[in-house]
């Protein structure tokens, strides 16, 4: 085990919008690491920060020990990082086969493709049903199913996904998180914004907590689970 | 009506002219007596700018051979040339600034009448006298205004011309007539028209089109129609494409047209077309410099100024600009110093000029009272050989007035 | 660098600075326009100070009076020595009205309209057909008119077509609306190029089978509204003959009483404007824009604000029409070519979409780069080939330089480059509207 | 007395039966949810209902009018209001704008009016910049009137969503989502503002949900879709304990777990 | 069955030629059915002459040319409707890289002329090589323009690039009337005569009077466009870097996130657009034998309204408005003076195209092929 993916001191900016403040965080592979906060934390800029859409101004991020600042999001996702986007990102007019199959845009081992499919449909049957209707005419649901199921296909090292429970029946919350543990458990690297804190840090194994751009708290999830203040800020619980 | 300004003095600006010129003979430098400047407007840029920037360099020729009278009764005399770009608008907003120039006291231009005629209501109001080089169409000088002239005939005689040997030389007996949906082109071809239905010929039809490139829809319908001529009013730019496609398809009557023909660029465009068939024939009002015996000298001036042999109406150019100079120098004497635009306006009608395409002088309206028309035929197949066309008729017709 | 501009600035906009640097572009230019009247660089200077009154800090009461005194006395008194400026100024009011317009179509709206300049046309032809004699030539044959055809009205009735100009021109926006205003974006835009093309087209083929607008020639005389009675006319006269050196003419008078209308013109334009955008219509056509589904949930009645703007835009355009064929006298159709609609769209990105004090001054900016200064260095250059003049270096003879150099037959070129440079470094115009200054600042990255 | 009854209501894409023969009602003064599978039909019905989509089949009444043929903006002059699943804000409008716009058909002005600023031109503006900031105080927004609706965090846009159709002045208040990405401390605050919603102001809700936190919390009546049908309705407690609706929609662990 | 239709052969070469096949034959049938229609209609309200007769004596040259210049607009409107497609804007400069494809294959052949080799060298060699050269030269240019003009601007409001793309269409040209004023003196390039282009090919069909004529050039430009048009349609359906085309036009993000290189994937839409608007110039200047440099104004305008009338960002759609704008535009030349007696002629062709469109837009929002995909309330 290593650091697959490592932030130092990372400052991220939109215009003049001070982003992320000096974040510094890794990922070992082999592990399931969560983010945590509020809204407007900083969450989804830290993802996007390390596929590359947007680049830090200040500060590092490698991944497996290389620099990819400023690498290109497709020479990133070229190194094994796949990225779930927060708003889902479907493609509008591209029918649900041919979303997935431009989420396997970079693997071209056949085999691989058609297992990850099978995995895809065994996890959402629905997609299966919706199959060639357009991905913009899919209901939100439908829509974060088949954002997932585009990351599955990707076949990344390390998956990163934000907020993946968003707007999903209670049912498929489930489902979604039982897959996150078992894709961890056959070898996939995770790293999980989630707003449904309790659920992410019940299968994580660590944790951030982001606030405001800054990193304020890092431990092991389950303590992090009784941490007075998490729990009080985040967990809901009072 | 337009209130005239034919009282005002305009020139406010103009340097003192109540010294008196020097009278002794011009042996050292001549005391200065200002700055006179002649404008020319034509379209120096964009599809026309060929014969545009004829006019402009006969023009500039012209001052430079013809300016030394002036400059020798101590005036400065300047060139300023404005471009009109072939539109209206532009032609209005550079006559508004050329009349705000006091210095300038006459002008040379248009090529389009389309921008002719609201330009010179700008000319009219402000008394500052134009001599045309080219403008054919009859509303230029039946408006009667004193400071419009021209050295050129007129459409309404051209067309007529042009219609009178397609029916007797050619014993045309239908023809095909297509304008180009300008002033020039379409008031051309309504003349035509008119005379061609008193002589009886079937006008096969009457089309107008704003097509540069690619004519099949109009070509069709007139090889099925086959008429004896085919008579385009417009300009040789649009022209030589149209003669060329109508030949490739199968077309075998005589092309005709008028004055927008006269470039020698209508022969690289349209090339065998031009000769083969019934050959193609154009009238012009500006007759090739050989038509003009004394134009020999001209040529060879302007070939060697401007590194290209003159293009149709830089001999025009060259002329308008001589009247403008002999105006303001009778006037200029006339006054004892500089003169106003409205003594020169004045002085031009008074004028008779021995120019190099004809003796001008105008009658009450501004039009030579005699004007030259030609009928040519195309021998060239190329640039080059333009010059070995032939003039097959000559006419001086006298200008229909009012 | 550049904070030493912007602290330059900063200094020269605070304390009595404004007041002394407006003042003395002020005087300056309008001493050396009356010292030199062909002279640009004066003119410029003169024409700085609108832009100074706008940017400085001045009291808003001393602003509009030197505005005032600026427009309403010393620019006719100096066109009067020059009647160029009054068609350069006429012409800066007429595009300035147009791009008003079109930026309530395009930069409130949000509606992409490529064949704005019909609504010009419409406004145009309609004082062209009745206020010349076309009406008594409807059977004549184009270019060959009879004698004695008489003008149908009395040219006083100008005053009226300028209404109906506006009521005729919204009417084209609204016919024109009706069927494409469901179209998105990018169709309305073919939609409304192709919509300008056909009113030209119409303009030079209804010559037959009646003969209304007489083609291709154009229709030529058009009356012009009398002058003011000599009342108040002479008085002025008299004023201003010292000034000038003599009487004026009733041609000068013309130019500064066409001034005045454009001038009149203009004002209610931007007053329309800005008070519209400040009310509820102005916010639901930025809703509109902003997003259709959300605004129309929103209870905005999607059709009637989207022809609202249509109607408001075409208005101003149909005024500006019927004042420009008076003061022509002549309209052709080739004044209502693609070009022009592209160019006052032009204006109003240049100037800054959706701002009002930037469609202006784009028009502004452009119609003296168009008309002027590129004009000019065109002139001056062949004044430079006529001299003797060598470029000392290198030797070069002025008289040798190519006469394809001609820097007025680039204009397009010039032109073109710089469409390019604003947009890549100046996007949201040289005077952005607040909200899209704000917009932008966050897109940057 | 039912404010909003529908019957029997059908809405086809293709071959595709969004919403199949919804029945369904809305009591005055109540705040009803509809839950739910994804792709259930839920957001569906509600475009349905604004007339965004036409439905093929049934009626819609609402205080007792037909709403079927209206236009969105008609639907909502009726005083239906609505947010949407995914944020429609006017992103570069500021905040304060954004509520004004979403009192469009409350106000009487009239092109003349602002033409000429009448009196009640300026009466009403004034009145109306007043009452939009009382709405943005009153769903907790505070100073933010002058920002662009788009700088703000996902909770204040929810907020702001919340604030327009408010400012219409709606008897019933559809929110599609309105929870969703919020954490359990905002979503607990969004809870206490529909209630204060309802209580304060007497305006009626039918809410779309997927987080049971907010559904069972504040619901007085629920009714669940699959595949475009109602199959159950009734008190979140009926729901919770309903066969059926555990299996399609709540599963096992979110049944038996608490609120 | 099902094999079959998964063939590439079919998929990438016989569907596509057939349905352009389809589209041509299929738009001038309806056409020429409903003019001769209308022709019997108004055969009694005209004396003089036969109606019917009248149109029937012109009706192939009418079609043929409508669907000359038909594939010709459609080859342009390809060019901007992938562009369009990707970057959801209309580039406004490619009826100039259609302008300058067309110069720089007849400065080719002028070159060839000069030479002497136009003469000597099989003439369709020669028009192969200037295809070529216009295709590299415009297509490079496009990327260029792309990489200056556009580029920056990524992510601005809509208007920007628009404004810029006018921007560049003024610029090129200006730019290239100054090039070759500069280099020739005057910017009219005209066709060298050569080969055997001018000729007919005249096909007796029997049961008609008249027989059926097609010039060589014709045929020429109908093959190579609809060479190109196979390709194209496989380039885009048939490969990855469609696929990929297809995925940016839609969300660049997210397509960056599937590994796609977004910018590379841009100048190839631009270089392909601009390579299919050079060659289109190039066929162009065979027919209309004059070039200068506005000349890409008007088949441009027509070009951008066929990609809107067939529905904007489809390729097919391109295809098929182009070849009934080229159809219309013929048939309303040269019949609308016949039928109205001289009333109304050749120059209500434009009103008559856009009437269409207008009606078309009314009954289609989106174009003829064009979908309705919104993102959902
Ligand atoms: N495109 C953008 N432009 C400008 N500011 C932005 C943009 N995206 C995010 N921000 C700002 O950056 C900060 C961090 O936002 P980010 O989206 O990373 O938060 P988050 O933790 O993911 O929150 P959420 O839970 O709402 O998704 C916030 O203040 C937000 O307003
Ligand atoms: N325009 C359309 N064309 C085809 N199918 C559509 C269209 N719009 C929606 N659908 C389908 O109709 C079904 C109902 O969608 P709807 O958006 O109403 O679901 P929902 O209940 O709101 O789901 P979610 O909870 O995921 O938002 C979905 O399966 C969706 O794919
Ligand atoms: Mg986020
Ligand atoms: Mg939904």
């Amino acid at each position: 085990m290593g650091k697959l993916l490592e932030l130092t001191n990372v400052h991220s900016y939109y215009g003049h919008i001070h982003a992320l403040k000096g974040i510094s965080l890794y990922v070992e592979e082999g592990e399931i690491v969560t983010l945590i906060g509020s809204n407007g934390a900083g969450k989804s800029t830290t993802l996007r920060t390390i596929s590359g859409i947007i680049h830090a101004r200040e500060g590092k991020v490698q991944l497996g020990g290389k620099d990819i600042t400023h690498t290109e999001p497709h020479l990133v996702v070229g190194q094994g990082v796949g990225h779930v986007p927060e708003g889902r990102g479907i493609f509008p007019k591209l029918t649900v086969q041919e979303n997935l199959d431009m989420g396997a845009f970079t693997v071209n081992d056949q085999k691989i493709i058609d297992d990850r499919a099978e995995l895809v449909f065994e996890l959402f049957p629905r997609l299966k049903e919706r199959i060639t209707q357009f991905g913009g005419t899919l209901s939100g649901g439908e829509q974060q199913m088949l954002a997932i199921g585009r990351g599955l296909m990707q076949n990344p090292r390390i998956l990163m996904l934000d907020e993946p429970s968003m707007g999903l029946a209670p049912v498929l919350v489930d489902v979604i998180f039982d897959t996150i543990k078992k894709l961890n458990e056959q070898g996939t690297t995770i790293l999980l914004v989630e707003q449904n804190a309790l659920m992410a840090l019940s299968i994580a194994h660590r944790g951030y907590v982001l606030q405001t751009g800054s990193i304020v708290l890092t431990d092991d999830a389950a303590k992090l689970k009784k941490n007075e203040m998490v729990q009080k800020t985040y967990l809901g619980i009072d | 009506g337009t209130p005239a300004a034919t009282e005002a003095p305009v020139a406010t600006d103009a340097p003192a002219a109540t010294d008196a010129p020097a009278t002794e003979p011009a042996t050292e430098a001549p005391v200065s007596m200002g700055t006179i400047k002649i404008a020319t407007q034509s379209p120096l840029s964009g599809g026309q700018s060929l014969l545009g920037v004829a006019i402009k360099q006969g023009a500039e020729l012209a001052l430079e051979q013809l300016g030394g009278d002036l400059a020798a009764m101590g005036y400065d005399v300047q060139l300023a040339p404005y471009d009109d770009q072939a539109t209206p608008d532009v032609g209005v907003a550079n006559a508004k600034n050329i009349v705000a120039d006091s210095e300038i006291l006459c002008g040379v231009g248009h090529l389009n009448s389309g921008v002719m005629i609201p330009s010179s209501e700008e000319y009219h109001t402000a008394g500052l006298a134009f001599v045309s080089p080219a403008n054919t169409n009859p509303v230029v000088t039946t408006r009667g205004y004193l400071e419009v002239n021209r050295v050129v005939g007129r459409d309404d005689v051209q067309a007529p011309a042009a219609e009178e040997y397609a029916f007797s030389t050619l014993g045309a007996k239908s023809v095909y007539i297509i304008h180009d949906k300008t002033a020039y082109g379409q008031g051309v071809a309504e003349f035509f028209r008119a005379a061609a239905e008193e002589d009886g010929i079937e006008i096969a039809a009457f089309e107008g089109t704003e097509e540069t490139a690619n004519f099949d829809a109009i070509v069709a319908p007139l090889v099925a129609a086959n008429p004896d001529v085919v008579f385009f009013a417009g300009i040789y730019n649009q022209a030589g494409v149209f003669f060329k496609q109508a030949r490739e398809a199968g077309y075998e009557g005589t092309f005709l047209g008028t004055d927008g023909m006269d470039s020698s660029d209508l022969a690289d465009l349209a090339g065998d077309a031009l000769t083969t068939g019934g050959g193609m024939a154009y009238t012009t009002v500006a007759g090739p410099a050989s038509a003009y015996p004394s134009a020999a000298q001209f040529v060879e001036d302007y070939t060697a100024k401007f590194g290209a042999a003159p293009e149709a109406y830089a001999a025009q150019g060259y002329d308008s600009m001589g009247v403008c100079l002999a105006a303001i120098k009778a006037a200029a004497e006339a006054a004892g110093g500089t003169p106003t635009r409205t003594q020169v306006a004045e002085a031009i009608r008074a004028l008779s000029y021995e120019g190099l395409t004809s003796t001008i002088s105008f009658d009450d309206i501004g039009d030579l009272p005699v004007a030259k028309y030609f009928i040519i035929k195309v021998n060239a197949t190329s640039k080059d050989t333009w010059g070995s066309n032939e003039i097959i008729a000559s006419f001086d017709l006298p200008s229909p007035g009012k | 660098m550049k904070t030493f501009f912007s602290e330059l600035f900063k200094k020269a906009n605070s304390g009595f600075w404004p007041i002394v640097i407006t003042l003395g572009f002020l005087i300056v230019g309008t001493i050396s326009v009356y010292q030199s009247p062909r002279s640009l660089s004066a003119f410029l200077t003169l024409m700085l100070c609108p832009l100074l009154l706008y940017f400085m800090k001045i009291n808003m009461k001393i602003k509009i009076f030197i505005g005032l005194l600026l427009i309403i006395v010393i620019l006719p008194v100096l066109g009067i020595r020059n009647i160029f400026y009054l068609e350069v100024i006429f012409q800066m009011a007429v595009f300035a009205a147009l791009a008003l317009g079109l930026n309530i179509v395009i930069g409130m709206a949000g509606l992409l309209d490529l064949g704005y300049v019909a609504f010009y046309a419409v406004g145009a032809y309609t004082w062209a057909i009745f206020g010349s004699k076309q009406l008594s030539l409807l059977h004549s044959i184009p270019g060959a008119a009879p004698a004695g055809a008489e003008f149908t009205l009395s040219p006083t009735y100008f005053w009226l077509f300028l209404f109906l100009g506006v009521g005729l021109a919204a009417l084209a926006g609204i016919l024109l609306g009706l069927p494409v205003l469901r179209l998105r974006g990018d169709y309305l835009a073919i939609v409304t190029l192709g919509f300008g093309e056909v009113i030209r087209v119409l303009a030079l083929n209804l010559d037959k089978p009646l003969n209304l607008t007489n083609g291709p020639q154009g229709i030529t005389p058009i009356q012009r509204p009398p002058l003011p009675p000599e009342f108040i006319i002479g008085p002025i006269r008299t004023l201003l003959t010292p000034i000038v050196g003599r009487p004026p003419t009733d041609a000068e008078f013309y130019n500064v009483f066409f001034y005045f209308i454009a001038l009149f013109i203009i004002m209610i334009a931007i007053m329309v404007a800005t008070r519209l955008e400040d009310s509820r219509i102005g916010r639901a056509w930025t809703a509109i824009r902003e997003d259709e589904t959300a605004a129309i949930a929103m209870g905005i009645p999607l059709v009637r604000m989207k022809l609202a703007a249509f109607a408001a835009g075409a208005s101003f355009a149909g005024a500006m029409g019927v004042l420009y064929s008076a003061n022509r006298t002549f309209v052709s159709p080739e004044t209502f070519s693609f070009l022009q609609s592209i160019g006052v769209l032009t204006m109003v990105i240049l100037g800054g979409l959706g701002s009002i004090p930037g469609v202006i001054f784009g028009a502004s900016a452009v119609v003296i780069l168009n008309i002027q200064v590129l004009q000019n260095f065109s002139l001056y250059l062949s004044e430079l080939r006529q001299s003797d003049a060598v470029i000392p270096i290198i030797n070069f003879a002025w008289k040798d330089l190519s006469n394809q150099l001609d820097p007025a037959k680039y204009q397009k070129l010039v032109f073109g480059i710089i469409l390019v440079l604003m947009m890549i470094f100046r996007p949201s115009g040289l005077i952005p509207a607040e909200r899209r200054k704000r917009e932008l600042v966050e897109e940057k990255e | 007395m039912s404010l909003l009854q529908t019957n029997n209501v059908v809405k086809r894409f293709g071959g595709l039966v969004a919403v199949n023969k919804m029945t369904f009602s809305v009591d005055e003064g109540h705040i009803v949810s509809i839950i739910g599978p994804n792709g259930a039909g839920k957001t569906t019905f509600f475009n349905s209902l604004t007339g965004i989509y036409k439905p093929e089949e049934g009626e819609i009444l609402f205080k007792d009018h037909s709403l079927i043929g209206l236009r969105p903006d008609q639907v909502s002059a009726r005083g239906i209001s609505r947010t949407f699943q995914n944020i429609r804000l006017f992103g570069s409008m500021s905040v304060i704008e954004n509520i004004l716009v979403g009192m469009h058909i409350r106000l009487k002005q009239n092109a003349l009016d602002a033409l000429f600023r009448s009196k009640k031109f300026n009466e009403e503006e004034k009145d109306a910049e007043q009452k939009a900031s009382a709405l943005m105080e009153y769903v907790g927004l505070k100073n933010v009137g002058n920002e662009l609706a788009r700088n703000l965090p996902y909770g204040g846009q929810r907020r702001i969503e919340i604030a327009r159709a408010l400012a219409a002045n709606p008897t019933l208040l559809l929110l599609d989502e309105p929870t969703a990405g919020m954490n359990p401390n905002e979503t607990e605050d969004a809870i206490k503002l529909f209630r204060r919603i309802r209580d304060e102001k007497g305006i009626t809700i039918l809410l779309i949900e997927h987080d049971m936190r907010v559904v069972m919390g504040i619901s007085e009546y629920i009714s669940v879709m699959d595949y475009g049908e109602k199959i159950a309705e009734g008190t979140p407690q009926e729901i919770r304990k309903n066969q059926r609706v555990i299996e399609a929609y709540l599963g096992r662990d979110a049944a038996s777990s608490k609120d | 069955m099902k094999q079959f239709t998964s063939n590439p052969f079919y998929k990438f070469i016989l569907f596509p030629i057939g349905q352009i096949l389809v589209f041509a034959l299929g738009a001038s049938l309806v056409l020429s059915l409903f003019t001769v229609l209308l022709a019997y209609i108004f055969r009694a309200g005209i004396t003089g002459f036969d109606l019917v007769e009248r149109v029937l004596l012109i009706l192939p040259q009418v079609v043929i040319n409508g669907l000359t210049i038909g594939f010709v607009y459609s080859t342009i409107a390809l060019g901007y409707t992938m562009v369009y497609g990707v970057l959801e804007f209309i580039n406004f400069s490619h009826s100039e890289i259609f302008m300058v494809g067309g110069i720089v294959g007849v400065e080719l052949m002028a070159y060839f002329d000069h030479t002497g080799a136009l003469q000597t060298m099989n003439q369709y060699v020669i028009i192969a090589l200037a295809i070529l050269l216009g295709m590299v030269i415009s297509g490079s240019l496009a990327v260029t323009v792309e990489r200056v003009a556009y580029r920056p601007l990524r992510g601005a409001p809509r208007l920007v690039p628009l404004i810029s793309a006018i921007g560049m269409s003024f610029f090129l040209q200006d730019a290239v009337r100054l090039i070759l004023s500069l280099t020739t003196g005057e910017f009219n390039v005209i066709l060298p005569n050569f080969g055997t282009f001018d000729e007919f090919l005249v096909v007796a069909v029997p049961g008609i009077a008249t027989p059926l004529r097609f010039q060589i050039k014709s045929i020429l430009l109908v093959g190579v466009t609809v060479l190109m048009l196979v390709g194209l349609n496989y380039l885009v359906n048939g490969t990855k870097i469609g696929k990929a085309i297809r995925a940016v036009a839609q969300d660049r993000p997210s397509a960056s996130l599937m590994g796609i290189n977004v910018n590379m994937i841009i100048s190839i839409t631009f270089l392909i657009g601009g390579a299919l608007g050079g060659a289109a110039g190039v066929l162009f200047a065979l027919k209309a034998t004059k070039l200068d440099p506005f000349v890409g104004f008007f088949p441009g305008l027509k070009a951008f309204t066929a990609a809107v009338l067939g529905g904007i960002g489809n390729l097919t759609g391109a295809l098929l408005g182009g070849l009934i704008l080229g159809l219309l535009e013929s048939f309303s030349a040269s019949y609308l003076s016949t039928f109205t007696n001289g009333a109304f002629g050749a120059e209500y062709k434009d009103i008559l195209a856009f009437a269409i469109l207008i009606l078309v837009l009314i009954l289609r929002p989106s174009g003829l092929l064009g979908q309705t995909v919104g993102q959902k309330a």
